[in-house]
């Protein structure tokens, strides 16, 4: 298999379900003609036209609104937000409308549509064009969440996510964008079933449960746990928070008797506390030790360099949190 | 400010249309000091000329038929809320028909309309069952959607309903994503949607308007200007004086009309549906209404002078409507037959919804997602 | 002490307050001339005037990040949203601005202002006017979150908020607004410190750790399960979401051993499923059993009656909840 | 439209004023087919009319020497950038200085001022100390927010600078809440807030608009309307065709004018501000302008070509106030010793910050909450 980054398996994916599917169209700022502020659209405006990409003015409201009224008639959109943390400001639409459509209208419609864009720290962006929405999402029944960390599951995840007759929030992180991986040539295509995990690395003592760029530094994590302290870390891979895939997580502590989920999200209600309770209500026998979570501290991202390390629940704090659980 | 204009006191013209005509000339004084976001401005006294063509009377027939029907029920309705049946808030429309009457007239089958939680009237003008209306917003398991939705989620795919909405304005970019539909796919399809003069201060009426006008979509923009939001006159929020004027800073068309005159509204909407579809983009729509019972049931009106109401009382919709039928020839007696038929129909209706089975608990956890089956192909 | 009821204790802390310090003023729909949709800001136009009474139009994004600017020069804006749901129209004012300002600023600038209004189900307003945003509000840091449950304690703690330095929303709940209970006369000035939790109903078997209406759900269930059960349940009153009381908490289940969190927010990533994290981080030592949480079923909450029922946590639930646990 | 006037070329009229006058007639006959949102309007090609007494050739220096150190500080950020030093999204405002120099001249101590994460020059303009600045956009200890809001985020309570917003059009709801403020208190302050041409398009502007206009709030929305909205220019999402017009819809009283003048920005913030504490409430400022960097350091800048900013190169505010100095006397050799002495003053600034510790780590958990102790009183 060939090698490619983040933000090219991205961009196959979108161009392979636009030309699968008529009704997929993409809409956003700076999409079309320029194509994208981080070039995942690049190139699409050229080859499918304007009808088709369509560059809109900074009204995040009208726009996802717009999303919804197409896709109650069969037409597929890929939102963009530029940054994520936009979400806020379409969260009516988003949450109110959108997460709630097909349930207050007792099934008569559904909103096939798409919400993509990247979050997270590490770029020194701030409090305002850094923070991680996958828990905010994950709390609104009737949106599937998905938050691949490679390229081959970005593009295959990607391409259900469109396929997918349920609105889908589809998180990327900018710290993944230009990270390599293997992937098959653009015209073998392949899907990736949304609420799957993956077992990304095996391991005998301890289950890290986590997703996008968390994978990364949870891999890292791991590799130090194994050399410097000789604990071997199984890390699951969610891929997608809604739905959780639980059975994957439970298979995992069933050998390992323990549980770590990290999620670059604020910890406070997020992902990682759903997954501890989740765990002792599906679970508990599993569990030789208490499960644990680790999320990003309760501050909204400084922008120096020091302290938004400090505030991310990355490699150094997995470790930390490992060998704490470990001690007992 | 142009002219007030009338359409209210018809004038049969040559052509077999009715030119719009000043009611009277104390309305027109008062028109001349006051906005379309006062109180006392009556649905005569709109702004606009317009060509108002006459419809057959057989089409008359059946439009006071459908607000008799839309009246009864929501008099209906009152009452079951009164006896505690219907729970939440319910909006409703009594003195709004004649807006969605004369607008469903207009469009074709195939158009979108969505609208607000004040949408009984436009559930129905399109087409929606008064039974099944009513059982949805008793929560009953014949109601459309199951009894999930309620009074403020009316929705009929098959009618072109694309869903009123409880968030003020946010039915606005809907109808604009369905416009967008229409324009991608290539159809002649155009939406309209329907807000309140409240509504207006929603950020994404702003953002809406923009991008419709810049896309040039086919859409209709129709605000119910009936002077209020909630219980607070709109007079006492607005910086906009003339709210028709205002889509013009975009470069949109608008018109201000009657909105309690069918034949005034059906002509308004067709001439902006027309231009929708010839590709010349959204027209913004001001019909000059008003509520006639409280915000919700349940409201006191404490908010607003009996006589304010009372002044409004004879240019509502079935008023003006009866009069119409009465000066084509439609006699009272006639009248008075379709009274009793649509009574009875609205009081099958309200047995129909009483009768329906309660919805299955378990019903609560369907209609969250679709399953798919992609990802295993 | 006299009996009176929720809207009654609110309007007389918002009156005390407004002639206590005349930085703090009213803004929202209808809530001057009307004096509020539901009636809690009655009549405070006439006392106060327009400038401290102010009716906005339809524009929650505009008012609430008005009240941000004059809060940050020292005024005390209490912001009645109609309906907390109407909190995602305002999302990006209330989370991405105010809940950050003060971090953002680097604590040059705080944000003393309350935003208020009734949330939850029970009446069959449907998905958009019922949901509860309590763990929405909690996953933001920098805003405090409070949901009083009795009329003493929605007075005292309303003074509270209106007095602390920090944006607070003020959760009420629509089947509360007509309860009523013991407080002291008007002039009688108290103030409940926002994080205490309280005790409402001593109990040696199990801890319910509640807030706002579920807690006088709770509290019936407990007595179903003392009289038919023999179960004797304490009933913790959180009273505040942000900052989390867990002492008065773990206090309880050193005796009971069983922690239930209930509230009617969703439970997926809801404040439930962040107690029990808490619980295997803090005091996993004093669990003899899984803690549990219980939430609001995944779904926007239907309108009709029976649908609705199923869907919210109440009594039923809690009961049913109970007897697993103690099953075990 | 109205006829466009240019206050670039100055002449002195009787009264020690400067009337504006039209620059050329080629200028004029572009802006006669063009509009404000098109790029080949230059801000002297500003269409209101407007009185633009003379500044004093001291004052004139000071400005002078404030924008040459907002650009020397610009420019010496984005050499950090390069070298990696400076992380995010960092908008440099090279180009529109003027904007907010002659703006923060025309108000007092103790008004207010919000803007966007363009917010340099405003920063600088309203008085903060460069070295803190750089210091804050480098995340060091001495940033004036101690390195947690960056470049996006200037602010500076004691200056009357409330802060930047990395939220487009978030900011302006804040000024007109300041406004609000100094209303509630009966105060004489007035608050201004900067935004971009594409913020206009954000629902909560017009939301604001409405509230400010109705309430007429002591508010100043000023537009740096640099035509474009990230890589995307204004015309392709605009329908609004003359952004100064569009506020009248409210009300409002609105110019536009050369943001790149600051004795016009000057002139016409003054006449605002007036306006504005005389209680006839908010103006709307449409500044033309043109930014002659990237949206944010790292753009490539492939969405524009380069004879368009070559273009404008001749309307940038330094050149423009070179010329006003030299017309008043000021020479060059003047000039050049200013122009090495801010070159100085910059460069410390930098080694200023470069030299400024890191902040501790446990600085992250710090300012989230203000501790509070009512409660137990
Ligand atoms: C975003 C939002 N804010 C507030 C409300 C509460 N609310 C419901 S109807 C209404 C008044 C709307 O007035 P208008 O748009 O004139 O419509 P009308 O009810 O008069 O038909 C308000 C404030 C809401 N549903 N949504
Ligand atoms: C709500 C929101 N949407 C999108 C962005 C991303 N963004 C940052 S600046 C910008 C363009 C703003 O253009 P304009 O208002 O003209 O200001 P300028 O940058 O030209 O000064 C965009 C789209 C944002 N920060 N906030
Ligand atoms: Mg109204
Ligand atoms: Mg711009």
């Amino acid at each position: 298999m060939r090698r490619t980054t983040y933000i090219q398996a991205l961009n196959e994916a979108l161009r392979e379900e636009m030309q699968h599917d008529q009704n997929v169209f993409l809409i956003g700022e700076d999409v079309g003609h320029y194509g994208g502020l981080f070039r995942v659209t690049r190139n699409l405006l050229d080859e499918f036209g304007e009808k088709r990409v369509l560059d809109t003015p900074i009204s995040e409201q009208a726009f996802m609104g717009m999303a919804l009224g197409a896709a109650t008639v069969g037409l597929r959109p890929v939102v963009e937000l530029m940054y994520m943390d936009f979400t806020l400001v379409a969260a009516d639409q988003i949450f109110n409308q959108i997460a709630k459509y097909q349930y207050m209208t007792g099934g008569l419609l559904n909103v096939p549509l798409v919400i993509r864009g990247q979050q997270g720290g590490g770029k020194r962006y701030g409090s305002q064009h850094s923070q991680s929405v996958d828990s905010l999402y994950a709390h609104f029944p009737g949106i599937r969440v998905v938050a691949p960390a490679t390229p081959y599951d970005a593009k295959g995840l990607l391409k259900s996510a469109i396929r997918d007759d349920n609105p889908v929030a589809f998180l990327e992180h900018k710290m993944l964008y230009f990270t390599r991986g293997e992937a098959p040539p653009p015209d073998e295509e392949y899907l990736i079933p949304i609420g799957k995990a993956d077992v990304k690395r095996e391991g005998a003592d301890l289950t890290i449960a986590t997703f996008s760029y968390c994978l990364l530094q949870a891999l890292e994590a791991a590799e130090t746990l194994q050399e410097e302290h000789g604990i071997d870390c199984e890390v699951v891979d969610l891929r997608t928070v809604e739905p959780l895939d639980t059975e994957t997580v439970w298979e995992s502590v069933a050998k390992t008797g323990r549980l770590l989920a990290v999620h670059e999200s604020y910890a406070n209600c997020g992902v990682g506390a759903e997954l501890v309770a989740r765990a002792y209500e599906e679970a508990p026998q599993l569990l030789r030790a208490p499960a644990r979570r680790l999320g990003m501290a309760p501050v909204s991202i400084p922008v120096s360099r020091v302290l938004e390390e400090e505030a991310l629940p990355w490699k150094n704090d997995i470790i930390a949190t490992v060998l704490e659980m470990e001690r007992g | 400010m142009q002219l007030a204009n009338s359409a209210t006191d018809v004038d049969a013209t040559e052509d077999g249309g009715v030119q719009a005509t000043v009611t009277n000339a104390s309305d027109i004084e008062s028109r001349a000091v006051s906005t379309s976001i006062t109180t006392d401005v009556l649905p005569s006294m709109s702004a606009t000329d317009l060509d108002v063509p006459a419809l057959s009377t057989d089409l008359l027939v059946e439009m006071y038929k459908k607000a008799l029907t839309i009246r009864l029920m929501e008099e209906a309705l009152l009452a079951s809320a009164e006896e505690g049946q219907i729970g939440g808030a319910m909006h409703t429309a009594i003195g709004h028909e004649a807006n969605a009457i004369g607008a469903a007239a207009a469009l074709r089958r195939g158009d979108y309309v969505t609208c607000t939680y004040r949408g009984h009237h436009h559930g129905l003008a399109w087409g929606m069952d008064p039974g099944r209306a009513i059982a949805e917003v008793m929560g009953r398991s014949d109601g459309f959607a199951k009894g999930k939705g309620g009074s403020m989620h009316f929705v009929s795919p098959e009618h072109g309903m694309m869903g009123a909405n409880g968030i003020v304005a946010a039915q606005v970019p809907h109808a604009a994503g369905l416009a967008l539909a229409s324009h991608i796919r290539g159809e002649d399809r155009v939406a309209i949607t329907f807000f309140g003069d409240g509504a207006l201060f929603q950020g994404v009426m702003h953002e809406t308007f923009n991008i419709a006008a810049k896309w040039k979509l086919p859409l209709i923009f129709y605000c119910e200007n009936n002077r209020y939001s909630e219980m607070t006159p709109i007079w006492r929020t607005s910086s906009i004086e003339d709210i028709y004027l205002f889509p013009r800073s975009y470069g949109m068309d608008s018109m201000q009309i009657d909105g309690n005159d069918v034949e005034v509204v059906h002509a308004a909407v067709s001439q902006a549906a027309e231009r929708a579809r010839s590709g010349a983009g959204p027209t913004f729509i001001e019909g000059i209404t008003y509520r006639l019972a409280g915000h919700m049931a349940g409201d006191l009106e404490t908010y607003r002078p009996q006589e304010e109401v009372e002044k409004q009382q004879a240019y509502e919709p079935l008023t003006v409507l009866r009069q119409k039928l009465l000066a084509r020839g439609v006699d009272d007696a006639r009248i008075a037959a379709i009274d009793e038929e649509i009574d009875e129909m609205i009081d099958e209706a309200v047995a129909f919804a009483e009768n329906s089975p309660w919805p299955d608990p378990a019903e609560t956890y369907l209609d969250v997602f679709v399953s798919t089956t992609y990802g295993e192909e």
